[in-house]
């Protein structure tokens, strides 16, 4: 028997932000991300670390830039329609370059919606989030343990890059329990945090800003995080391949999703279909090269998603023409399941 | 020489982009100098709002941050929860604080977050070029309100420090003016109450500085400070609102 | 071995807590384990439920779609998941409060007097600990004893005078299966 | 005895200053300054009797006046 | 001389929406937009219509929600930051499934960034503007003719399709004094609003919700928005080719970069080289078709934008890999100059 | 046979799905019953928030809508502003009407929009599960607030509509009770006169309704009434706190 | 003559209403409703004043109240 | 025919009216057109400038990297703009404020002593009427009597008393390049 321990999603990545450092939280209630917050109101104080609960997600947002440019490891979790709130909040945050994890337990939209799992914010996290050229580095994990992993893993990735980083899940991940390990990891070597805002004590004053009144200086800040995003393509790609060495078809599926496509493969394989699946796990930066390289390989490729179609795009992106590239969605608050798949992959070997 | 007058030490060398006479400038002094007097430059946060003054990170010689519009009290709770005990402000317009940033503002007060908020009442939006704003007077002109500020479509003038007494977190409310030097010697010591209350950790400190926008108002900066006498501090009348505890 | 369950009831039945429990004790067993609630408003005023899957191997779907056990505690449960048990697997079934006949015949229906043999202990509100007993002892993928040992470990502290109590539940529900 | 100093460069001829002073001895001058603007000054220094009003009001930070 | 009067776009697209039946305003002052509403708030009045300055650009949509839902033709405009903050009260009008047009004059991010032409804001318009699987149809002008003459289309597709339609402009259109024509149009046939809630007199009861708690029922509305965005890809597609004859390389670009697009392009052709241009105009539904069918006849794509690189993703989508796809992007809220372009274009043509 | 109690009109018949106890229900009841008793049936739109009242949009047979969390008024505001002949009620909770809503409920209130607010102040976020509201009482548990609510932390409890009686759109403000019949019938003639204010035209009226959560209180429906008269009353008291004009 | 109905299969077993009826004449039956719960029902009608605070408290308009 | 000019000035000195006026003219005149200011916070106590395109074909870009035609009404503008003028291109400089020699070989400078002239006319204000009654007259694109003619058309109406001033004021600026 090993020391792990059984956990909640939302918990689990509480006890890993608190863990890896986070002292500060500043969050407002919605299904189904509420155990996270708990847990931090619960255990925060007791580490001398503060839990805040805020009037409105975009207080929220905002109290995380201020603990940010405070210097503090500061964490947020929402889902879907209040992350849509706070767009504006972390459109500051990325101009500003504040580092900070921002948690979306996905639920099906739009409006109100329901609050079932699902992917349709996968456009939202990659490409649009807000207004203005950046992106949101975007971790999806599969189970509460890669949940537990990549929190850690997201905080040093924002202070690495001091850029917000996004944790993507779904009402399946925060609800789920599943054995969990909290392992020791060394922290990487992170830059120093001289820029922070704390009065300017016997130094230099700072500044922390995304205001840039001069076009050649907002050209070159942009610029300048777009270079940032290219160096996370070339330094934080994160996927899993499974059974792809044989594969004459590719699944490629994230999160919760995936975890489906799995026991449809399973199902798959055993009826001697030669399937595999790619996940990505960072969906920014995407996992580009990967498809692209399975492209040489396979025949064909199958998206699928709980939505009606987003990450396709950038598989299609990745593939490029090579191949073609089916999708299977379920964009209302249900998981699909591995028999929809099954039938769906067979329709697209024909 | 004794200097009776001149540049605190809180202010940069830059010069403001204010328009001729806008009275944003006399309040950055004060603030500049109630910090230099209670001498913690070295402790001080400051928070820019998005307004006429979203350069305000260029003036004080602080550690500054720029906000989000409306957000300089969400902002400030955020860095004051990192450092309990460092001086926190925001220096915010009437739209900034009284009308988008309206949850913020009433929370924070709500709260007794322990920071002081320096709210610039000028009756009008500066920045956008002379919009109607909550505090703007009944049959007030505005580009959104061309015929005057009608309150049957538009409502009434919002007497945000009022409202905001209510609240017991909010444990000084202060309304002053800037009209006269006078009444500039008292917005100085509303300020530098403002600030104290901070410091000993009472709760939310506010203070209301009446003001003036020349350019928006379409008048010259003297007629503009006389419109002030005549029409805001009828409506909005000065003096300690709210002040609890001893700070002195 | 993949046993892949729902349990399902009124709120304030302890549904939750039963497949808390059992997968707890599957993963003390060394098992994989996952369990996971419905969630949400509907909870409000109506059913809940919870899906543990115990495995070999690493669990895939958390999800199934064809649980091959699933145990009702109630009435509407019944009539909302009878008809999902995989062909070949069981029903249990609180037949204190299901006074329904289940028509399927190609699955196992266990019935369970689980309020009754809980108010037999002197407090109906264990009646979930006597039908986990039942279906930990019809399933044997675990013992228990691991249950019982997991007891002090899932429930809450302020709960812990409750444990002698819900060991015993637990055993007498067993004892219907033996 | 006190004395005013305007710095010129900064003033944005507001006016402010010259209907505050009780002296009277405020003048906005002839010449534009680098901005632009016609910059306020005082002539008879001796006048000033140093209560600072013009500093009070000045919004550009333009004035400073010292006593002995 | 034509009846043609000189008019800012802003105040342009104000007077068009006006005459196309728009009765409601709803906004928060912003630049540069500031001319719309100040337009709307002397001239509604007049006619009987409403202009309310709303607290917020939150308070603003969601009035935008109410006023939309009551039956009127209403409509909201704002810039970058602010729609970021309307972006949940939109996700609720697609949602619910009703009409209305927001007009975003975009700035350069991120967060306030500056107040230059910019088209960064691509991606939210088009694919992430908030959580959930639902599409604005998107309209690019690139002069102030065309904002005034898609300014009336965009509320009767508004209407058609019970969709939210986006006027995406920037500082140059908005701020452009251009002459414009308000010629008669004829209304296209439109669905009645039978659904509107104006009190149920001497009818059954209306709802106007998007929340659905069953995953089927959420499931099949999913399905059905998407099968909407489908239908206007088909019928709204709007775009202009110019010099695409003969043209060996296919520049594309929308909106005020389209208009630097065309000097540069006639710089180019002076000097002999084959270049033409693809504007989409509506850039939700893309002109998808339209470019792959140049893919067949370019020899290569150059896609221009004022962003680090958006819409170039579509492009290449719809190229998929039949030709490649260059990019020039001018982020910091500068227009891009021809003999930037002309450099790009030849380099890229080697 | 004269009904001196029965099912309203404006009531659909389906089911609630409240928690057993919960008082939405009488405040729903109370709502239909005063629309049936003007009968405005038909003139008459409801706005649903988000909160365990979101399902209201089924239970008022009303043309209803259902908005995004704490925009009722604005929304409100929307539909007015296009039938301003229409009477436009929105149904929020506390964490809607006074926490992510604050600045919408404000701006309504300071605008005198003529749109009615039936305002369910349970002291928890029911909906999501219990977290702390801006009305949980001081040392109050809360999912958010484990401990209990620690007014230094998360602030005092918010007095909502003391803070908006200070506005002078807001021409009808009061707070009542379902905790006993008596108070109940009380509530029916406050939010009775909040709907005639409405018809008069005369601004924006709000009447809060303390009520009970008894599944997140933890206690049983009785007991929840108990807590509510004991816990509740002395910080929340009842009565009309503003009433301007005639309105019979 | 007051009479009280009770829609049973509405009842969530509250007890709201036998707290506050003053006749002290509503009770909860013994068997479960459709829904579950133990519902309210009153056995003396004949007691029954007509007060309707039963049906004022209920949540769940299971009551009507009527009087000759 | 393609006249690509820039107006820059002190706020206040009306060099957005002046754009306006020449290019309602040249729409008058069946010119294709177009006018676009500088807008945002560097206006506050800052310099205005407007962009002013006439064409014979349909415009392309409205924001010519290199116009041909600069006037600069005060001393910042100068310094920012005398640069920006295309060889072979014209600079009209308003002598009465900047009194910097322009350095340039390759283009041809007109000084207008545009305040001295509006204040013969006795009223400072009109130094922009003044300066643009020289630009037309030199361009030579449109005709003074269209621009005299839009002038009601562009002024507000509240300020359609000053329309024979502005009138005068043009025709002094024409006066001193005939
Ligand atoms: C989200 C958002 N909305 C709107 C704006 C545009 N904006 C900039 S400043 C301002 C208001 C300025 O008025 P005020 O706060 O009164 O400050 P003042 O300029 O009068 O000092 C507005 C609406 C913005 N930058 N961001
Ligand atoms: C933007 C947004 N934030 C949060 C939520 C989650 N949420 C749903 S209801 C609710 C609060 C409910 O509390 P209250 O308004 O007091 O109503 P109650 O349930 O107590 O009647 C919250 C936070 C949401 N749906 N949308
Ligand atoms: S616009 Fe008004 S508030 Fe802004 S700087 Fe000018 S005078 Fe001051
Ligand atoms: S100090 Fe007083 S007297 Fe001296 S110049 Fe200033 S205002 Fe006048
Ligand atoms: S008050 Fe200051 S800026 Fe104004 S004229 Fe006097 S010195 Fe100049
Ligand atoms: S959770 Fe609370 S407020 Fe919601 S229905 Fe249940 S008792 Fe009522
Ligand atoms: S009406 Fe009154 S007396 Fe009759 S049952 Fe109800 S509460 Fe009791
Ligand atoms: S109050 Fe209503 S719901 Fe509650 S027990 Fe009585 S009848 Fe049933
Ligand atoms: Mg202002
Ligand atoms: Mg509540």
């Amino acid at each position: 028997m090993s020391d792990k321990i059984l956990m909640k999603g939302n918990e689990a990545i509480a006890e890993a932000a608190i863990r890896a450092g986070c002292t500060h939280f500043f969050g407002y209630p919605i299904t189904p991300q509420n155990e996270l917050p708990a847990y931090m109101a619960e255990k925060l104080p007791e580490q001398g670390g503060v839990f805040l609960q805020a009037e409105s997600e975009v207080a929220a947002i905002n109290m995380v830039y201020g603990a940010s440019a405070a210097g503090a490891r500061v964490m947020t979790s929402s889902s879907s329609p209040g992350i849509s709130l706070k767009a504006e909040g972390i459109s500051y945050i990325a101009g500003a370059e504040l580092p900070c994890v921002i948690v979306n337990m996905v639920r099906a939209g739009p409006g109100l919606g329901g609050i079932g799992p699902s992917q349709s914010d996968y456009f939202q996290a990659t490409k649009g989030m807000a207004h203005g050229d950046f992106r949101l580095a975007v971790l999806a994990p599969d189970s509460v343990q890669e949940a537990v992993d990549l929190t850690r893993q997201a905080f040093d990735i924002a202070d690495k890059y001091r850029n917000p980083v996004m944790i993507l899940g779904d009402g399946v991940i925060g609800q789920m329990m599943e054995p969990v390990e909290f392992k020791e990891i060394d922290s990487p070597e992170l830059p120093e945090k001289d820029w922070i805002v704390d009065g300017a004590e016997g130094r230099e004053r700072n500044i922390i800003h995304s205001l840039r009144l001069k076009t050649e200086d907002l050209t070159e800040h942009n610029w300048k995080l777009a270079r940032k995003y290219e160096q996370m393509q070339e330094d934080e790609v994160r996927y899993e391949e499974k059974l792809m060495d044989d594969a004459e078809v590719a699944i490629v599926a994230y999160g919760t999703t995936a975890r489906v496509v799995k026991t449809a493969i399973k199902e798959a394989r055993a009826e001697g279909i030669k399937v595999g699946l790619i996940r990505p796990i960072s969906l920014f930066p995407f996992p580009k090269k990967v498809i692209k390289k399975a492209a040489q390989q396979v025949d064909c490729f199958l998206t699928v998603e709980m939505s009606t179609g987003q990450m396709v795009e950038d598989v299609r992106l990745a593939v490029n023409g090579e191949r073609s590239v089916a999708f299977y969605g379920s964009p209302g608050g249900a998981v699909p399941s591995p028999a929809e798949i099954l039938v769906k992959l067979k329709e697209v070997m024909e | 020489m004794e200097e009776l007058a001149g540049r605190p030490k809180s202010l940069t060398e830059q010069e403001f982009h204010y328009c001729p006479g806008c009275t944003h400038g006399i309040v950055h002094r004060l603030v500049a100098e109630v910090i230099d007097e209670l001498d913690i430059q070295e402790q001080t946060i400051g928070i820019a709002p998005v307004g006429c003054a979203v350069l305000a990170y260029d003036y004080f010689d602080l550690d500054m941050l720029e906000a989000a519009h409306g957000r300089p009290p969400a902002v400030a709770t955020g860095i004051k929860r990192v450092h309990p005990d460092k001086v926190v402000f925001t220096y915010q317009g009437d739209g900034d604080y009284a009308s988008i940033g309206t949850a913020e503002s009433v929370h924070a007060a709500s709260r007794g977050e322990r920071i002081t908020t320096v709210f610039i009442n000028n009756a009008i939006y500066g920045m956008t070029g002379g919009q109607m704003a909550p505090t703007t007077l009944e049959g007030q002109k505005a580009t959104t309100a061309p015929r005057g500020r009608d309150t049957k479509e538009a409502g009434f003038p919002l007497q945000m420090s009022e409202m905001l007494a209510t609240l017991e977190g909010a444990v000084y409310v202060a309304r002053v003016s800037v009209d006269t030097p006078q009444r500039i010697k008292q917005a100085k010591e509303a300020i530098k109450k403002a600030f104290k209350v901070q410091l000993k950790g009472l709760g939310y400190a506010l203070v209301e500085v009446l003001s003036t926008c020349p350019t928006n108002w379409g008048l010259s900066p003297q007629q503009a400070l006389d419109w002030l006498e005549d029409n805001m501090i009828p409506y909005y009348p000065l003096g300690e609102l709210k002040s609890v505890g001893e700070v002195e | 071995m993949l046993v892949e369950l729902i349990i399902a009831g009124f709120g304030g039945q302890g549904v939750m807590l039963m497949g808390q429990l059992l997968t707890y004790a599957g993963m003390k067993a060394g098992r994989e384990v996952s369990w996971i609630p419905s969630y949400g408003p509907e909870m409000r005023g109506g059913t809940a439920n919870c899906t543990v899957v115990l495995a070999d191997e690493e669990i895939a779907s958390p999800l199934p779609t064809e649980p091959n056990v699933i145990v009702v505690m109630n009435r509407p449960s019944l009539d909302k998941f009878a008809e999902k048990v995989k062909t070949g697997g069981k029903l249990f079934v609180n037949s204190s409060l299901v006074d329904k006949e289940v028509q399927r015949q190609d699955i196992e229906v266990i019935e369970v007097p689980a309020n009754e043999l809980a108010l037999d202990l002197g407090i109906e509100k264990v009646a979930n600990m006597v039908m986990l007993g039942a279906v930990v002892a019809k399933l044997g993928v675990v013992d228990l004893e691991t249950v019982i040992d997991s007891l002090s470990e899932v429930l809450p502290a302020h709960r812990h005078n409750l444990l002698e109590l819900n060991k015993k539940a637990l055993q007498q529900g067993r004892e219907l299966i033996i | 005895m006190a004395k005013v100093k305007f710095e010129t460069d900064r003033c944005k001829g507001c006016k402010l200053c010259t209907n505050v002073c009780p002296q009277e001895i405020i003048i906005i001058e002839e010449e534009a300054n680098i901005k632009g603007y016609y910059p306020a000054a005082v002539k008879e220094t001796e006048d000033c009797i140093g209560c600072a009003f013009c500093a009070l009001i000045c919004p550009d930070v333009v004035i400073e006046v010292f006593k002995e």
